[in-house]
């Protein structure tokens, strides 16, 4: 059996690394907010499209006052996805409501998009005890099962073979759906992805593997973490569609992620989808980019807000308006302040919460484990403030 | 009632859970068509279709992410690792995804459904890395379950009972005894528990434990020794996490003596925590140290194999010791 | 002498082991011009050279698989996994390739230049994937060194020494002591012994074991012990694997008592080892059980981390329970 | 920082999966022995064109004999490479001669090509005291020290990123060699294969990746391995330089070679070979392909024999007769009998090698874990007839 298809044959020896195939970017809107000559009138209507751009003024403001909670010594740790919600919204909002997304962390857009509440995030990030995660996990890790969003992983690329398998038990379920996998141009080094697409193109699933090239892993520039032009030739090499979007253009992704979405389900075809994008902020609370790049870098990014360039585009529609804009500003920030407000007081998962879960039943050995800690914090009530009243009483 | 060797004891397993369930899939490298290496899914893709059985691509981290994915999802998947020593790749996914999976998510989502299987262990001139017995690397894993049949009888039973079992749960045969091994094999579907040990003979003066193919050698060991007319208690741990922590302490507060036996190397294999263990809940009842019969702290050799391995004789010598100590 | 933060001293040794050979090699994720993301590697790069340190891609397997290559070659990698929680996508170089190089060649080609740091350990509010100690999982493995420094001036004499040695080390530091732990570091270079422990102090009562921040936890309850008049013996076993298993077996010898505590989970941590073999060499001289006062056997939690963690009141209440046995 | 080099831009959606960029195949030789047209003299002169020619008999007759010992029970296991000769040694042939060989376990002719001389071959298989892997791993884990060889690892892929390191060892060093990394392309499913070559093309190492793409892994066909056109279009990934060629043909597989070791080792770029060859025999002794591919597919195959097209070749320039054919079958097939008769009668490595190398030095331990098993072995004589006569007499 030959293993390629029939191949032009040559007689004289030929080097390539493919540097003449170019991947063009696909663009719809300018920063000004109009379309791109050529463009095609997004398949956006009104309503989808003031729930996008809530959504991404929604995160805009969490991430700004969380990020000021983190500095008040409020919360551990957060990280921000400012630049990119065009990228994460756009796409998420290019699905079904019942499509899985398994995300990296960056993309709580997906998540409010979707109609996680702001208790619901505050609850997560303040680990409490209505926290669906129960507290075990840092904060951003979020889940809902009821909104089809698996609950964040730390170790990167694990989920983007996950998103491989999940997608082809949807396809033997024949129930129309498909996965979104999202990640970084840095996750996309590790060997899992390798594994991901090239089983995805070799099983014919129904998965949309978005990358958000945002220029850095944490530190490392991209041109650190790869020497091809971005992310997107690597379909070439599992023979799956590609296409590469302006990441800040929430039209262009849009629309890229609605066909995508397309040859996913009708024809299990997988696609790989390249936002090119910025993270505008630090990679998280512990970092500090003045470390590693220059804040005129940045400011070259500022100037292509995605945020805007829909703000622009929604206004130019007069689909929006600046007293509108003031309004959900203020609302926004009264809201997620009021709702952190009352998350942070919030007790405690109760102390079963950390043998639970980890069988769906708790073993005798584990029991045996939590018995002996409540006997202790007995002993010593002072060294446990968060726990010492449950333990309260029986021994 | 039916003879089977343990492959077809496993293949027969596995045709029962498809036939039952059309959630369930096999799949990994040279499962499909093939059967794979050691044909233990012999006819499972001619029976079910090449969507429940296939091959997959040459990728232990993408057989076991995309596994993971798969059972999220709800689907029960059935992964081979052609040999556990090929299991490291999936180090990650197993440990720090599959095990964390329920706990991290406070339940919201499990890969309750997977069940990976991997042939383990020497003595087939496989060396290095044909030969592992990986146990303890996953035994310090919360999260997981770990299983090791040592018979026919036992691999159906206990890898239906994995595949039902709601946690993601590790199934290591012996392939040394795939063919060696034949016995009666009751023809209809059922589950032997996990979490259990079995007492497979009662003795009052020394306990011997072990799991899978050690579980021949320790018979043979304890030939002779009850021919020298020492009483011997013998258990099969069967799951080794977690472990059947109240059969083993009832034993030896019994007979006061204990030899464990693996065939991984001695230091930090799964023993030592057995060991450590039953001298917490025994120690006043122990009548001598708890003694460990295990491969060396080497890679696993060819030439020198016989050698290497915790045979009858060893293991014979250590309940000699344990009993004259 | 200079005071130093545990980092400091690190980046001390990396410092002075580029200095004095150019075939020293430090790199991983962010460890270029960022020099870390705990700054370990701090201008090292401005100091060597984009060649001698620089950024990886974001691929374990590769930073270890490279390392491994650069090793085999003749030079003097020194990688860094950014956290422990991260280094099982490497497992199977680490274990299958890294500890059998050079036995499975015959002592052809090693990779004995190689050292692979990585911060471990909890109490940073980390969570599951960002306070793992994960030496028992790798202390499973002939032909691996694993190094865990309890302050700055043995990280600084640990390291050099691991970079020294002609096996593959693992050096695991403990990051809640990267700033938290300050002392005297001697300015020149001087490299401490791996596998001996040290005994940090002498007692009679009972023997306290550990490594890393443990030590400090240990301390803290051995503190509170004296005060009750049990005297201690604390020792700090710094080299997991090939542990100093003489060092300990004298002091239990003597006191007769033991309690090993480290953070990773109970059932298949390094304590069940120390726990199997000391039991085994100091059978007839034990007065109590030997105790592990380890983490829980679960994932690691985030918001009862306290709870979850054996800090020093556990540690006392185990000196206790074993005292009063 | 814009992640990608200024890319074009469009502004309608379109999708590629790089179908349309197809790697042509070079060839120089037909199969009757004659260059195809257009096709350059090849830069081989006599000598090392019967050294190479020479080796390519040697494995072939080493493999026959071989297989027939398994088979009688003398050897284990063995691993042939019948069909893929040219593919293996005309690429060693193109390297210096301490150029380090990175091997999977099919390259036999790379290490005959430097000079392993039968016995050494033969002690390897034997595991026997003469061995220099001291009898621990399964036949035909060669490795050579003094022919810049590493010793075979059973675990796939594990080599390639270990090859990008070695070079980029050689690279410091400056001493203008480079490393060959040889795989398959079922080995190139594994993460490894992704993170080597990555980390090649950032680094820019001299490495030269050569992929047999023998149209098997066991019994997965290439097409259930991948659904691309092979592994080369995989290099656009990492924007690596990649030929295809002819595996089976001699002339093409030594001039890509040569010219990618000129760019490996001058220019520091790293490059892709992928050798297009078919795996004619099973997959090892433990194998039967009957169960998985059809002996009609063997039969084309076997038409494409690269031993018999480079005979012709050599015949052609009359730099080979019949009767040297038959001089040197005849002579092989003796010195592998007699050779192969000596080392299978020679001892097994010492009881010590059980521990030694485990470590530098013997570790305490481990000289207990020996002294154990000496008085053990002591006890049972007659248990262990391979080594009870080492530790006879002393306790
Ligand atoms: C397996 C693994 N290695 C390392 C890390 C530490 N880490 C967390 S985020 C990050 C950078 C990720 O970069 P990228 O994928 O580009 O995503 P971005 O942060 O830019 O959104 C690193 C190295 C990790 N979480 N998991
Ligand atoms: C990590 C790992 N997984 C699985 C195996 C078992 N195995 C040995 S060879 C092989 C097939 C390799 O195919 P390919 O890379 O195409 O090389 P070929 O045999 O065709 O030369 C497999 C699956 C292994 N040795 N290592
Ligand atoms: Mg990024
Ligand atoms: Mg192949």
């Amino acid at each position: 059996m030959s293993t390629t298809t029939k191949a032009e044959v040559v007689h004289t020896p030929t080097f390539t690394d493919g540097a003449e195939f170019r991947i063009p970017t696909f663009q719809v809107l300018k920063q000004d907010g109009t379309l791109h000559e050529g463009a095609q009138a997004p398949a956006l209507d009104k309503d989808q499209a003031l729930r996008i751009y809530r959504t991404m003024i929604f995160t805009r403001v969490l991430d700004e006052r969380m990020l000021a909670a983190q500095r008040q010594g409020r919360l551990s740790f957060y990280m921000q996805c400012i630049g990119e919600e065009a990228a994460i919204i756009g796409s998420a909002a290019a699905l079904d409501e019942d499509d899985m997304i398994m995300a990296q962390y960056r993309e709580q857009g997906a998540l409010a998009y979707r109609g996680f509440t702001t208790d619901e995030f505050m609850n997560q990030l303040f680990g409490n005890e209505m926290d669906y995660g129960k507290g075990r996990q840092m904060p951003v890790h979020y889940g809902s099962a009821k909104l089809h969003y698996m609950t964040i992983s730390s170790p990167l690329a694990t989920q983007i073979p996950q998103a491989t398998g999940y997608a082809y038990g949807q396809k033997l379920a024949g129930d129309g759906k498909c996965t979104i996998v999202y990640f970084g141009e840095g996750a996309a080094s590790e060997g899992d992805f390798h594994a991901a697409l090239n089983m995805a193109a070799v099983h014919r699933v129904p998965v949309i593997f978005l990358c958000r090239n945002n220029g850095y892993a944490i530190s490392t520039p991209s041109v650190e973490q790869f020497a091809a032009d971005g992310v997107a030739p690597r379909a070439f090499g599992y023979k799956m569609d590609v296409i590469r979007v302006d990441g800040n253009d929430v039209l262009a992704v849009h629309e890229a992620t609605r066909l995508a979405r397309r040859m996913a389900v009708e024809e299990n075809r997988p696609v790989l989808i390249e936002a090119m994008t910025y993270r505008l902020a630090a990679h998280s609370s512990s970092d500090d980019p003045s470390g590693y790049r220059s804040k005129d870098e940045e400011a070259v990014w500022r100037e292509k807000d995605p945020i805007l360039r829909m703000r622009h585009w929604l206004q130019g529609r007069e689909w929006w308006s600046d007293d509108e804009e003031k309004e959900i500003q203020e609302r926004l920030r009264r809201e997620v302040l009021e709702t952190m407000k009352k998350a942070e007081k919030r007790p405690p998962p109760p102390l079963e919460s950390l043998v639970t879960d980890v069988y769906d039943q708790v073993t005798p050995e584990l029991s045996r484990q939590l018995d002996n800690l409540k006997s202790h914090i007995r002993r010593y009530p002072d060294a446990y403030p968060k726990t010492a009243g449950q333990v309260r009483g029986g021994e | 009632m039916a003879k089977m060797n343990m492959l077809q004891a496993i293949n027969n397993a596995l045709d029962m859970a498809m036939a039952a369930n059309d959630r369930v899939l096999c799949f990994g490298e040279d499962v499909g068509v093939f059967g794979g290496v050691f044909r233990a899914t012999s006819n499972l893709q001619q029976k079910y279709g090449k969507d429940r059985c296939f091959n997959t691509p040459l990728v232990e981290q993408g057989i076991i992410g995309f596994a993971n994915g798969l059972a999220a999802q709800g689907s029960v998947p059935v992964a081979e690792i052609q040999f556990a020593d090929y299991i490291f790749p999936a180090f990650d996914q197993i440990v720090n995804e599959s095990a964390k999976f329920r706990y991290r998510s406070g339940n919201l989502f499990d890969v309750g459904g997977l069940t990976i299987r991997a042939p383990y262990g020497g003595g087939i001139a496989g060396g290095l890395y044909h030969s592992q017995s990986p146990e303890a690397y996953f035994a310090h894993t919360p999260g997981l379950k770990i299983v090791v049949p040592r018979n026919p009888h036992q691999a159906k039973g206990l890898l239906l009972g994995a595949i039902h079992d709601p946690n993601p749960t590790l199934f290591f045969e012996p392939k040394r005894l795939y063919r060696a091994s034949v016995g009666e094999v009751p023809e209809e579907d059922y589950r032997l528990p996990l979490g259990e040990a079995e007492v497979l003979k009662e003795g009052t003066d020394i306990t011997l434990l072990g799991w899978g193919a050690q579980m021949e050698v320790i018979g043979q060991a304890v030939d002779l020794a009850e021919k020298e007319g020492i009483s011997c208690e013998v258990i099969d741990l069967r799951t080794i996490l977690p472990w059947d922590v109240n059969t083993v302490v009832e034993s030896v507060l019994k007979t006061g003596r204990l030899v464990v036996s693996h065939e991984a190397p001695l230091t930090g294999g799964f023993a030592s925590e057995i060991s450590a263990t039953i001298q917490e809940r025994c120690f006043l009842y122990l009548e001598s140290p708890i003694a460990r019969v295990t491969g060396m702290d080497t890679p696993f050799p060819l030439a020198l194999e016989k050698e290497y391995l915790p045979n009858h004789l060893k293991v014979f010598d250590a309940i000699r010791a344990s009993v004259e100590f």
